[in-house]
């Protein structure tokens, strides 16, 4: 039995200690423990499946350890540790035990071999996670976590009709290949849509990231849309209608990158951009692709938790992240800049930094499957980054000149964090090696050869150019405080109105009947009073009356239904 | 005598026990001076009556056969039996056992909300609320159980008017007025079939219901009497739109009682219903052909809807837990509404009569898990009013922070509400799903996700005011509750989690309960 | 919209031709200037590289080089036009 | 014509249905408390006559055993009104108290004014 535990179950029980532990020192030395822990017992597993259990006569496999699980796991455990890090200095056990819980959850959901194990950490993902947003305490934060929950748990139910009417057709809860001829197929395809943040399905994720807490935005960036990615190449490998949504999400991202003020939005979108990468390596299918997408994957949480973590320095420190409110902070931060051009370059996919060795894979996929358009959408995409990332968000925090008040060095955590990262941002990229031999898939490849540095290269550099002939030229749009429009209008602008009339029909119904019982009723309840006037039947039902009224309406409904 | 014999002289008796024991505790309670010793009598008494249940729900279990118990040693149609079978003695044992899991929780909690001198009486009508809530369960007569029902409801009013607010008096009233009309239409309905069949035993009028429908004339009257007594009980439950008695009476009864009421009371009146609509129109009347699942699955979902949302915009917590229930009790009767349906062929293998029916062990598991979940929020409730004194939200702001126990248990409760898998809630939902997908109402699987959405709203929403905000004046004063209140709330509380992994303790037991139900009918 | 917000919109970059470095115009000469070197000599290099690409278009001279100007210089400034139907006041979904 | 012979031997039923209706209607239509409990009596009065009525036999005596008496009203409808007559006045009783108490309360058994007594929905 004690083989058979999912390792994300390690780091949640361990996150159920923290609150009791006394002490900031003995609190951080035990958080740290928790990722080495699981680490540790991850390696002592073999390949697999475990965790026979029964629930409700269901035949549940809670954990399964094969090549495409442990890679995940793994990187996932990597950067539970690097968040754990980062978030030393906070004394809030509340931040830090959602942290774990959520980085536990992910990891066990990684680690499910069915599907109700797999919705059961699914949930847990969302549940924990909305803690992050909730704690930076501000009444944006409130609302944007409330729709980051009300998403991220309706993709879960999602996933649960999916999975029930699946199970009902097949008799199986084996998470594995899924089809999307049926409607169960979709259903699930949806909901890790959701997760992963498909177009007009993403902007939870450039609300919500924004809003949350400095440290809770690192820990967000790195687990809730790779674990999408990992259940879309478990489940969806080669599913042609993948690879446009993901060259839609690279690209329709881009414009939104360019225009954002507030930096840790900017890295939201751009986050979703490399998701499209992804997604369109699973896509695409071949076995270079997949192993893309997983390597890609791994890199992605690498950089983007980098660039996460040093935006957060700067708002940890200036109170911004808004690029119209900084600049000039190399000087006082030097160290914060050194890592952000990092993982700058790590994002531009610069040869011998991590994003290179495996965007790569991606795109020598695409081309090889012949799939033109795609690839040449990548490829643009790949290179807007260069502008909308890679340079754009260092160079307002760090370069541009000064529009706010200096900060001071990140605090000492942050920068063992942040160096750490960086550290394997550039170790991967130097030896590939390291990641390669984990991938899923077993195929040959050699990222550095004169042709692919030369072309990566160029394709950089003449981004920069662009860059900065745009920017001298008066083209580049200016950043300013803003609200963008994107699909969330959708649901913002006429669900408020929908909302509104939901509300007033309540009143119509609650006030009059329920609520009327306490006086100060809506204005429905006394325009109503007043249609009616004191005199008629309405005006003197009064809410007693009303009730027996309308039980009086019901019966007489029960018992005329009954005749017809 | 030794302690064998004397409990295998007792053991026949036990159903009659189950009603005198808590009688006479109420009886004995309202002679009392002391609150104190009044509780202790009450204690017991709980206890008691949860260790008969328990005992009968096992016996049951292990023989498969109903335990039928004659008053006065008089046969079935004349005299009045007590029957307990698995869907009663299930019921049986979910209320006793909340009953008794909260009186730890009561003695503080009363000693500081009611007066010194009305606290022996507050004990009393508890004790006599519960007796009737066993009687309404255990009766196997119709007129019976009507006696229950008013002897359970009369105990309700005066503990609901017990309350601190003076509009604790007004909501007592109004539920007076709402459940004597309730009642009065049940016994309508139950008159009616009398006079169709000139019996009041459940199983007798089941029995002779099928020559009264053959005959055109009579068949109106056997549709007025499901008519009417179906709206009766409807009432007492709070089935949407007869629940507008509700949310007032939750509000302002004693933290204590709403728990206890919200676990019991409506329960028992589902359990009510069930009978009624299975035991006694089922078997001669295929329900399929009546209108009344279709009303029950619409009013149900409105339920879920509509009070859900009223939840969402609710300012005070109590409130808003009441509405959730009245939102609850629409997962419930969805779930026997649905049980109402036939079963699609081409997804059973199996006999209908051998497989439970999903809809219907749904809607039974969740009288348990909704019993515990919500006696749980309440009770958490009931903690922090006797820490602060209040449970609106601009009070209870940032509670966590000084009661963290107490918000903690109420957010696995929460949890629980809100279905998350690995609580008792998710296995409710789970077989609520798939009682949909049976009868190929697949549009209810997505209705059922949407307010569960809006639950999680309601829950997300006291939640952030309860950790994050800043506290109150109030809040930032307050104290960890006392162990007595403690205990009881965290029993509950990995209640919801332990019977969100083990179901063995109420699925099990539901889908037998549902199998002898709803088996019946095909 | 409170008056904070209203002040935040002389931002990024400045006109033309005055420098939007922290060290001036003459600073920003030279990165354009060491930019455009660095360019050339990759496209240069591009003359000696033996290419493998699947695609046609991949072997034309500078490919690469031109398509990353290219796709930046036509997003940039799709994100320019697009912005004047995207941007709403800091407060749109509060008011 | 027949309309008229049933009316004459239904009217037992007939005056049931309209003690219902009204006492129901009572309950609906009047504020003032006294009188909603007054029409819950009547709606309760309803009752006790549907369940007399059929129960009562024409000629029929109390049922003694003996066998001198062959026809006999049904007992158990009548013990069964004791019964729902004890509940009704326990009903009653609760409801009069109840108002006692609101009256103290609040000054008044008028619904409406009570509401405006309250006016926060706190």
């Amino acid at each position: 039995m004690t083989n058979e535990l999912n390792p994300g179950l390690i780091v949640i029980l361990g996150a159920l200690l923290v609150p009791f532990l006394p002490g900031r020192v003995l609190r951080g030395a035990f958080m740290l423990m928790i990722p080495i822990a699981a680490f540790a017992y991850l390696r002592t597993l073999p390949m697999g499946d475990f965790g026979q259990m029964e629930l409700m006569g269901l035949q549940l496999q809670t954990l399964r350890i094969d090549k495409l699980s442990t890679v995940f796991g793994t990187i996932f455990l990597i950067a539970t540790l690097l968040g754990v890090i980062y978030a030393l200095h906070l004394g809030d056990w509340v931040q830090h035990t959602a942290g774990l819980i959520y980085a536990g959850s992910a990891i066990g959901a990684v680690f499910a071999g069915d599907f109700v194990t797999l919705f059961f950490f699914w949930e847990l993902t969302a549940i924990s996670s909305v803690f992050l947003i909730w704690a930076s305490g501000t009444a944006n934060a409130l609302s944007a976590g409330l729709r980051y929950l009300v998403i991220q748990v309706g993709s879960g139910v999602i996933l649960l009709a999916g999975v029930l009417m699946h199970y009902r057709a097949t008799g199986t809860l084996t998470f594995g290949a899924m089809s999307t001829e049926t409607l169960p197929g979709t259903l699930i395809l949806i909901a890790f849509g959701i997760k992963c943040a498909f177009p007009l399905l993403h902007n939870w994720l450039a609300n919500a990231y924004p809003a949350a807490t400095v440290t809770g935005t690192v820990i967000l960036s790195v687990f809730t849309t790779k674990l999408a990615v990992y259940t879309l190449a478990r489940g969806y490998a080669g599913t042609e209608i993948l690879i446009p949504i993901g060259v839609t999400m690279a690209l329709f991202t881009v414009i939104y990158a360019l225009l954002e003020n507030d930096l840790r939005r900017v890295l939201a979108y751009s986050l979703i951009g490399q998701l499209g990468l992804m997604v369109a390596g699973i896509g695409i299918g071949s076995d270079l692709a997949i192993n893309g997408a997983v390597a890609h994957a791994a890199c992605g949480i690498l950089y983007f938790a980098l660039l996460f973590m040093a935006i957060g320095a700067v708002l940890h420190r200036t109170g911004t992240a808004h690029a119209s409110k900084l600049g000039g902070l190399a000087k006082s931060m030097p160290l914060t800049a050194t890592f952000a051009v990092i993982g700058a370059l790590a994002a531009a996919a610069v040869p011998f930094f991590a994003g290179f060795i495996s965007k790569a894979l991606i795109l020598s996929a695409a081309m090889k499957a012949g799939h033109f358009w795609a690839w040449a959408g990548l490829l643009a995409a790949g290179a807007a980054v260069v502008i909308h990332t890679a340079i754009k968000v260092p160079y307002f925090a760090f370069f541009a000149k000064a529009q706010g008040e200096p900060g001071t060095e990140a605090p000492a955590n942050m920068l063992l964090a942040m160096g750490l990262t960086a550290a394997l941002c550039i170790g991967l990229g130097v030896y590939p090696e390291a990641l390669y031999s984990m991938l899923p898939r077993e195929v040959k490849y050699q990222p550095y050869t004169t042709e692919h540095i030369i072309t990566q290269l160029q394709l950089v550099c003449f981004a920069a150019l662009a860059f900065v002939l745009a920017l001298r030229f008066g083209l580049f749009p200016a950043t300013t405080r803003a609200t963008l429009l994107d699909s969330d209008w959708f649901y913002r602008v006429p669900g408020r109105h929908l909302a509104m009339i939901a509300n007033r029909f309540r009143s119509f119904t609650w006030e009059v009947v329920a609520d009327g019982i306490v006086k100060g009723a809506s204005k429905t309840y006394h325009a109503l009073y007043h249609h009616h006037g004191p005199d008629g039947l309405f005006g003197r039902t009064w809410p007693t009356g009303m009730m027996a009224f309308w039980t009086t309406v019901t019966l007489g409904a029960v018992v005329i239904l009954s005749y017809l | 005598m030794s302690a064998m014999t004397f409990l295998n002289a007792v053991e026949p008796h036990l159903p009659i026990l189950l009603i005198i024991v808590p009688l006479f505790g109420a009886l004995m309670a309202t002679f009392m001076r002391s609150g104190t010793v009044a509780w202790f009598i009450s204690l017991v008494v709980s206890v008691l009556v949860a260790l008969i249940a328990w005992k009968l729900l096992n016996t049951i279990l292990s023989t498969g056969t109903p335990i039928i118990y004659k008053i006065g040693n008089w046969e079935a149609p004349i005299g009045i039996v007590y029957k307990v079978d698995q869907l009663s003695g299930f019921v049986l044992l979910v209320i006793a056992a909340i009953a008794a899991v909260m009186m730890p929780f009561a003695r503080r909690s009363i000693a500081a909300e009611i007066k010194q001198r009305a606290q022996p009486w507050y004990y009393a009508m508890y004790l006599l609320c519960l007796a009737g809530l066993m009687g309404i369960v255990i009766t196997g007569d119709a007129f019976n159980a009507f006696v229950f029902l008013e002897i359970s409801s009369l105990a309700t009013y005066v503990l609901i008017a017990l309350g601190r607010h003076r509009r604790a008096l007004l909501a007592a009233y109004q539920y007076l007025i709402m459940g004597t009309i309730g009642a009065t239409l049940y016994v309508i309905g139950i008159g009616l079939l009398y006079v169709l069949t000139g019996t009041l035993n459940f199983d007798d009028i089941a029995s002779r219901l099928g020559p009264a429908l053959a005959d055109p004339e009579r068949r109106n009257a056997v549709m007025a009497a499901l008519g009417f007594a179906f709206v009766g009980v409807s009432l007492k439950l709070a089935l949407f739109p007869m629940h507008v008695w509700l949310p007032n009476a939750y509000t302002y009864a004693p933290s204590v009682a709403t728990a206890f009421l919200a676990g019991t009371a409506t329960k028992a009146a589902i359990y009510l219903l069930i009978r009624l609509l299975f035991t006694v129109f089922g078997v001669s009347i295929s329900i399929e052909t009546l209108p009344v699942p279709q009303v029950l699955i619409v009013l149900s979902i409105a339920a879920m809807f509509l009070a859900s949302f009223s939840a969402v915009f609710e300012n005070n917590a109590k409130r808003m837990l009441a509405y959730s229930s009245i939102a609850q009790v629409g997962y419930i009767m969805l779930g026997v509404g649905l049980a109402c349906l036939p079963v699609l062929a081409a997804t059973t293998d199996a006999s209908p009569a051998t497989t439970p029916n999903n809809g219907m062990t749904a809607g039974l598991v969740h009288i348990a898990n909704h019993a515990i979940m919500k006696a749980a929020l309440f009770l958490a409730l009931g903690a922090v009013y006797y820490r602060i004194g209040s449970v609106l939200y601009k009070d209870i702001a940032g509670i966590g922070r000084t009661m963290p126990l107490t918000m903690l248990a109420f957010g696995i409760a929460g949890l629980g509400l809100m279905g998350t898998p690995g609580t008792a809630g998710f296995i409710s939902k789970w077989y609520l799903a798939l009682g949909a997908i049976d009868t190929g109402w697949y549009s209810i699987v997505f209705l059922i996700v949407a307010s569960s959405l809006i639950s999680l709203i309601y829950i997300g929403r006291i939640t952030e005011v309860v950790w994050f905000r800043e506290p109150s004046a109030a809040a930032a004063q307050a104290k960890e509750a006392p162990l007595s209140m403690l205990v009881p709330l965290w029993i509950l509380a990995l209640l919801t989690i332990y019977l969100g992994l083990d179901t063995r303790a109420t699925v099990d037991v539901a889908a037998e309960a549902a199998k002898v139900l709803v088996g019946g009918i095909r | 919209m409170s008056a904070d917000q209203q002040g935040h919109h002389i931002e990024t970059p400045p006109d033309k031709g005055t420098g939007a470095t922290a060290s001036g115009a003459s600073n920003a000469n030279r990165i354009v200037y060491g930019l455009s070197a660095i360019c050339a000599l990759l496209v240069v290099a591009d003359l000696f590289v033996h290419k493998h690409g699947y695609f046609k278009i991949e072997h034309v001279l500078g490919f690469y080089a031109f398509f990353g100007f290219l796709a930046c210089t036509v997003l940039v400034l799709a994100a320019k036009l697009i912005r004047a139907i995207l941007m709403r006041p800091e407060d749109y979904y509060d008011k | 014509m027949q309309a008229l012979e049933t009316l004459a031997t239904h009217y037992n039923y007939f005056i049931t249905i309209v003690l219902m209706i009204s006492g129901l209607f009572i309950v609906i239509a009047r504020g003032n408390l006294i009188k909603k409990l007054v029409g819950l009596s009547l709606f309760q009065t309803s009752v006790y006559l549907l369940y007399l009525t059929p129960a009562k036999i024409l000629g029929g005596t109390a049922p003694i055993y003996n066998p001198a008496y062959k026809v006999y009203s049904n007992p158990l409808p009548h013990v069964l009104m004791l019964t729902a007559i004890v509940v009704g006045v326990a009903t009653i009783a609760l409801g009069l108290a109840l108002v006692v108490r609101i009256k103290e309360a609040y000054g008044t058994i008028e619904e409406d004014e009570i509401f405006s007594k309250d006016p926060d929905s706190e």
